[in-house]
């Protein structure tokens, strides 16, 4: 049974097609990459999944659980995580907070706990200090723990954003374009570290992406909209030759990238 | 390599202890001086008050200093909330509570029962803002703060049986200095403890980040919520403490113009710094007190003496502050920065010493 | 409650009183107006609350002052009936000039920081120019001498003056003047196009800086009118602008901010709830339902009557 | 995390402390002032006196009346050497503070002259709205407030106790006999059937005399037709004004201060109401001849002073002649009943022979009368005084004496 299943999700803006009866049945540990043009409606998928927007009609279903009308943070503390297109870390807080922030809904104490620092309180915050610490050496940011993230190189707030995101125990893993600005060497070593990201965390992937290097290099199969119709489907070979995705999306991309 | 690592670890956990101990001694001996002052009069009474009104503006700044700086969000209704806990405890004081108990008793028992519902009651009216919050941001969420507040002097205007607009009296002398030391240190220690917990790193995020926040697993509508409970709270608590100092209070002492007297303390201090607040309270009443002396004695010069109203000009410095301080430095004196004694150790030095404790383990492991 | 018990209902129900009442109501409602638009522009075109738009309101109102007791002191050198045109006109520019410095040294420097800073900003330097006006003038209550003799007619038992009438006439006069420049004219159109867009539209080659200027300045002008009509119908005194400011602001918000039609219809409408809230219930709810009003528009609707809602973006 | 468990018992211990000092410093609040603030020594033959006026806020002129009169009234005494108690010469040293005309800033005022300065009394405030929260602080550090102007019962009367406060007194007629005088007056002079009543309702003053008026108006065999009320600093009065005209009274009765009143007839002959209308002294000032201009022409009030009637009294015609010289203006009822405030104080302490709280309040509670500028004070022991009350209309822009139809002096 799959882990992810998306049943006709069509959702409007105003009078404005955004996505339109999309279908996707995603097995676990699968990773498949999401491509189309600029406003094809991608990141208005994962905007749907994570419970931004409510769709206009559709059905998401999660491990046997209707996402839809869900609460955002529910669903992530249910194992839905994602990262963003442009970073969104929380600039002012230090690389540890911006991982423990992200432990929330991880942390089991009241605010009576925290306001009277009960027990209970201590051995919570210690328990996800060390989590997130660990986590972070995991990345080989621990060092940094304390620096503010704005203060970050380019690509290691990308990689920030995904421990981030690996915080709450996630079995399903949204990227939103997490190669956008990386030089090829980067996007190398980002090809690895997803890999190495799925199977260390035996996660299941839905990947963003322009970078048909990186897309074409992983993924096990690939979805391409266009204008919020999947207009095509298969392992990267098939897509290669799909007519329609070349003409639509590939002729642009040739000159684009 | 070992040992000089346990040495390193310990000396960083005795070195904060210490510092704890200092200030927890600190705080005892300044407690000792609040009812030494009055007891023996160190001070004239004038000079008391002012300390008071101190105490009272640093319980305000600071949990006005949630909202508007941890939160990121722009409430001008801490005045309203004032209001509530003002005239809920006088009302408590003055009717429900019998009059002529021993006044050792009044002041140790019902008093703090007083104070405490007029925190209550704020805390549970802050629910009509913080519903709101969770769709509006911004000018507009500082729209409906203001409205609450003007809804709140208004509602207490037409209210006949406490006195409408022409104000409530009769409450006895009860806001000691010993009492506002007291309740100063519970704000400071309550919102540090929520400040750094999970709760408190949900209320910064959504400054940051409100979508973000959302997308990595915060419950922001919680969050929210129990920020604006607790600030509130505390402004009740204030607005009881004032009450029972004045022993006479009117709905329009809480207008505008005292919201904008406590956005000058927590801007002045530093957004996002309980240690920025409390700078913020001290400088900025000290300041106003000592223009008035300052203009008094200049009223005294026959140059100045034949200006109309030479104290007016006092309130021409809070605005002019509160421009130049956004212009040129809209950080504030500490900016987000904090007291070293205001941080938990875990927040503080919590990552440094789980690195070393992982340094000392690996050389365990390796002889 | 006695304010209700002793006006006989039967006296209030008839037409001569509504009609009174309505008289009152158009000439509040029409300072509001006036007043309401100067914020919903600004808001429009930098999306700020301009909390010192009522008290530049109350300095025009005292400009006003100074200006016509100057002209009838040598009001022999001219026709007196030209003394109220030319204190409206002069109250016009100077206002205006007083918004833009405003603007310049105030704002301006903000237009990159957080938000919360331009609105504590205005908010400060509403409370600067009332405690300024305060120190400097002093607090007594003044009045604007009358430019225009007073002649009152009567209407069905409802009697009102040519004065009352030239109010009104002037004010909507405004309003339509107004209403063409943002609508028919270069910069207005540029004015909607910023509030529209705030991104695209400067690197389409429009001058943001002038049309800012532009904006706080019609804003001002238009309260500047406002200003002089209520220094010669009320009087003025430094915290005047205060409530008049937020009343107004309020009709900014029902009619939509960022909306001067708007604008217009909600000044109109709180004029209306001011004076009958006192006519038929008593003076003392008019804060609270005008401000209940406010909150319940800000939870539910707050784009205003006339707004239009937005998408949030991820 | 010990120090966290320090902490807490600090706080337990503390509520303890607190109970313990409470007593003194919060139950009871006279034993600290008794041992905090200075008591009132006559160090280089200074004795120093508070005053608290609203020199700034919505009734300024008020204020500055005040402080015209005060200043006038120390410096006839110093220029004479000063205030001769116990055949000793002292210096009158005033300390002046704004209240604002804010209840609160009046209440912390106050404790400021009292315990800053050590003064020996305090005169003012003037409006009720903050005299009577002033007069709780004056009473709780037991220092004798001598209010010239204000009128509301509350003032002399213990919140708490219900009792006549111990260290509060006044210069002026009560609401409370105002009320049922000026009824009478409408009553009879203008044999008005109905009247009309307009106040601001979050005033104790207006309220007050609202109140008193129509009860005695009533218990007189009137009706009051229309009992308006809006909130000070509104200057939209056409509402009210609107219901008033239709219910077409004989009298309008307009309780509120000048600044309010001005306003008030102005809108009222806009509206073409054509009744009597009458207001309190509390629009007995110059300012609403400026404000007011042609309509509150015929206006009618009462004052306890006024200059045509005091000059039959020698010491009053010095007194204006001095003010007029002095300041270029005729003194209002609040300048000279300032003025009289500090005479009242420098008798007492005279009759109490020495700079002392106590004895003055004891001087001043003993029953004597005072005769002054506004005519002979009698007190009865309590601080609430019996005073003579003139007519007064405005004519030609002036105030002029007005002598009642049945006038018996």
């Amino acid at each position: 049974m799959p882990i992810l299943q998306i049943k006709g999700l069509t959702h409007f803006f105003g009078g404005l097609r955004a996505v339109f009866d999309f279908n996707l049945d995603l097995e676990l540990g699968e990773l498949i990459g999401i491509i189309g043009p600029n406003g094809a409606g991608k990141t208005t998928i994962f905007n749907l999944i994570t419970g931004v927007y409510r769709p206009t009609k559709g059905n998401i279903i999660f491990d046997g659980v209707n996402l839809v009308g869900k609460e955002s943070n529910w669903i992530i503390a249910h194992g839905v995580v994602r990262t963003f297109q442009n970073i969104r870390l929380f600039k002012e807080l230090s690389v540890l907070d911006n991982v423990r922030t992200a432990c929330y809904s991880q942390i089991k104490c009241s605010v009576v706990d925290a306001l009277l620092h009960s027990a209970r309180f201590h051995q919570e915050e210690e328990r996800i200090l060390n989590e997130a610490m660990e986590l972070l050496s995991l990345f080989n940011l621990e060092r940094l723990a304390d620096e503010k993230s704005k203060n970050l190189p380019y690509g290691l707030q990308r990689r920030l954003e995904i421990v981030r995101a690996l915080a709450n125990h996630p079995k399903l893993l949204l990227l939103d374009e997490p190669a956008a600005g990386m030089n090829p060497s980067e996007i190398s070593g980002l090809m690895e570290l997803i890999q190495w990201v799925k199977e260390k965390f035996n996660l299941t992937i839905i990947l963003i992406e322009h970078q048909m290097r990186l897309v074409m290099g992983i993924c096990q199969r690939i979805k391409v909209l266009d204008f919020g119709e999947t207009i095509a489907e298969g392992s990267p070979i098939e897509i290669q030759q799909n007519p329609r995705v070349i003409e639509a999306y590939l002729g642009e991309e040739e000159h684009g990238d | 390599m070992t040992t000089k690592g346990i040495t390193q670890l310990s000396g960083l956990r005795d070195k904060f202890k210490k510092r704890q101990w200092a200030l927890a001694l600190a705080l005892v001996f300044l407690f000792a001086l609040t009812f030494l002052i009055p007891r023996y009069g160190l001070l004239n009474e004038y000079v008391q008050l002012i300390i008071i009104y101190i105490g009272i503006n640093i319980i305000m700044a600071v949990s006005l200093n949630m909202v508007n700086g941890y939160m990121g969000d722009f409430s001008l209704g801490h005045a309203g909330f004032m209001l509530i806990g003002a005239y809920v405890s006088s009302i408590l004081t003055v009717w429900v509570f019998p009059r002529n108990w021993n006044p050792i008793l009044t002041s140790a028992i019902l008093f703090p029962i007083a104070v405490t519902a007029g925190g209550l009651a704020a805390a549970l009216a802050s629910l009509i803002v913080a519903f709101p919050s969770f769709k509006t941001r911004g000018d507009y969420l500082a729209l409906v703060t203001l409205a609450f507040n003007m809804i709140c002097v208004s509602v207490v205007q037409n209210i006949e049986a406490i006195g409408a607009g022409r104000g409530f009296m009769g409450m006895k002398k009860l806001t000691t200095m010993p009492w506002v030391f007291i309740w100063a240190l519970i704000a400071i220690w309550v919102i540090r403890s929520f400040v750094y917990s999970n709760f408190g790193r949900g209320t910064v995020s959504i400054r940051e980040d409100e979508t973000a926040a959302e997308l990595v697993g915060v419950n922001t509508r919680h969050v929210k919520v129990l920020t604006f409970v607790i600030s509130s709270f505390f402004a009740g608590i204030g607005g009881a403490l004032f009450a029972h100092i004045l022993q006479f209070i009117t709905p329009n002492t809480f207008q505008l113009q005292k919201n904008v007297d406590f956005l000058v303390m927590v801007y002045l201090g530093g957004m996002g710094s309980i240690g920025g607040s409390i700078l913020g309270a001290v400088t900025y009443t000290v300041i106003l007190e000592l223009l008035r002396e300052a203009l008094t004695i200049l009223g005294t010069f026959p140059i100045f003496a034949s200006i109309p109203s030479l104290e007016v000009w006092r309130w021409v410095l809070a605005p002019l502050l509160l421009i130049l301080l956004m212009i040129y430095r809209n950080q504030g004196i500490m900016g987000l920065r904090e007291f070293g004694f205001l941080v938990p150790f875990r927040d503080r030095f919590g990552a440094r010493f789980w690195l070393k404790r992982r340094e000392l383990t690996n050389a365990n492991s390796s002889n | 409650m006695a304010a209700i018990a002793a006006t006989p209902s039967k006296l209030r129900g008839t037409m001569s009183f509504f009609f009174q009442q309505l008289l009152n109501a158009l000439q509040v409602g029409s300072i509001y107006a006036l007043v309401s638009i100067g914020y919903t522009m600004v808001y429009g075109v930098l999306t700020m609350i301009n909390f010192a738009h009522g008290d530049v309101f109350m300095v025009s109102s005292y400009i006003a002052f100074f200006f016509s007791t100057f002209l009838l002191k040598i009001a022999s050198q001219f026709a007196s009936f030209l003394a109220f045109p030319i204190t409206v006109f002069a109250t016009i520019i100077l206002t205006s000039f007083l918004a833009i410095i405003i603007e310049r040294l105030a704002y301006k420097p903000l237009r990159s920081a957080p938000r919360v800073s331009a609105v504590i900003t205005a908010l400060s330097v509403g409370i600067l120019l009332e405690t300024l006006t305060l120190a400097l003038i002093g607090p007594e209550p003044r009045q604007i001498p009358p430019l225009i003799l007073k002649v009152g007619y009567n209407f069905q038992g409802a009697s009102f003056s040519f004065f009352q009438i030239l109010i009104l006439g002037v004010s909507f006069l405004c309003m339509l003047i107004l209403d063409f420049i943002v609508y028919r004219t270069k910069v207005g159109m540029a004015m909607r196009a910023i509030s529209f867009d705030k991104t695209v539209v400067p690197l389409m080659g429009v001058p943001i800086d002038r049309i800012i200027t532009v904006t706080f300045a019609l804003g001002a002008a238009v309260a500047a009118v406002g200003g002089v009509i209520f220094g010669s119908v009320y009087s003025l005194d430094p915290y005047m602008g205060i409530r008049i400011g937020w009343w107004a602001f309020i009709a900014a918000v029902l009619g939509g901010i960022g909306n001067i039609r708007g604008a217009m219809i909600g000044g109109l409408f709180l004029g209306g709830i001011e004076v009958f809230v006192t006519a038929y219930a008593a003076s003392s709810y008019r804060d609270f339902i005008a401000f209940a009003i406010l909150l319940l528009f800000l939870i539910f609707k707050p784009t205003g009557i006339l707004g239009k809602p937005q998408i949030k973006k991820v | 995390m010990k120090y966290k468990y320090l902490l807490l018992g600090v706080f337990l211990s503390a509520c303890l402390v607190v109970s313990a000092c409470a007593a003194p410093s919060g139950g009871t609040p006279t034993a600290t002032t008794g041992t905090a603030s200075p008591t009132p020594t006559a160090q280089a033959g200074v004795i120093k006196v508070g005053l608290n006026a609203e020199l700034t806020g919505s009734i300024p002129k008020v204020g500055k009346s005040c402080k015209q009169g005060a200043e006038l009234a120390v410096k006839e005494v110093n220029d004479a050497g000063g205030l001769e108690v116990a055949g000793q010469k002292y210096k009158i040293q005033v300390y002046v503070e704004d209240n604002e005309d804010k209840g609160d800033v009046a209440a912390s005022v106050t404790q400021k002259l009292i315990t800053q300065y050590g003064v020996v009394g305090v005169i003012g405030p003037n409006a009720s709205r903050n005299a009577i929260p002033a007069s709780e602080i004056a009473e709780s550090a037991q220092v004798p407030l001598i209010g010239p102007w204000p009128s509301n019962p509350k003032f002399t009367i213990d919140s708490t106790t219900g009792q006549p406060k111990k260290w509060v007194f006044r210069l002026f007629y009560l609401d409370s006999d105002q009320g049922p005088a000026n009824a009478k007056f409408v009553k009879e002079e203008f044999n008005a059937s109905k009247v009309a009543i307009l106040y601001a309702i979050d005033s104790d003053y207006n309220k007050g005399m609202a109140e008193f008026f129509s009860k005695a108006f009533e218990e007189l065999g009137g009706k009051v037709v229309a009992y308006e009320s809006y909130s000070t600093a509104d200057k939209n009065f056409t509402s009210q004004l609107t219901k008033i005209k239709t219910a077409n009274p004989d009298v309008v009765f307009l309780p509120n201060y000048y600044n309010e009143v001005a306003l008030q007839l102005q809108q009222a002959h806009q509206l073409g109401i054509n009744a009597v209308f009458m207001t309190t002294d509390a629009s007995f000032s110059s300012e609403l001849l400026t404000l007011g201009g042609k309509d509150v022409e015929g206006l009618y009030l009462y004052s306890t002073f006024i200059t045509d009637a005091a000059s039959a009294n020698p010491v009053a015609k010095k007194f204006i002649d001095s003010y007029r010289a002095a300041y270029g203006e005729d003194p209002d009822d609040v300048a000279s009943l300032t003025y009289d405030s500090f005479g009242l104080l420098f008798q007492a302490i005279q009759s109490a022979g020495k700079i002392d709280r106590q004895a003055v309040r004891d001087a001043l509670a003993t029953p004597h009368t005072y005769s002054g500028v506004t005519g002979e004070t009698i007190f009865k022991g309590t601080g609430d005084p019996i005073k003579n009350i003139y007519w007064v209309q405005v004519k030609d822009g002036q105030f002029r004496l007005y002598l009642p139809k049945n006038y018996k002096p």
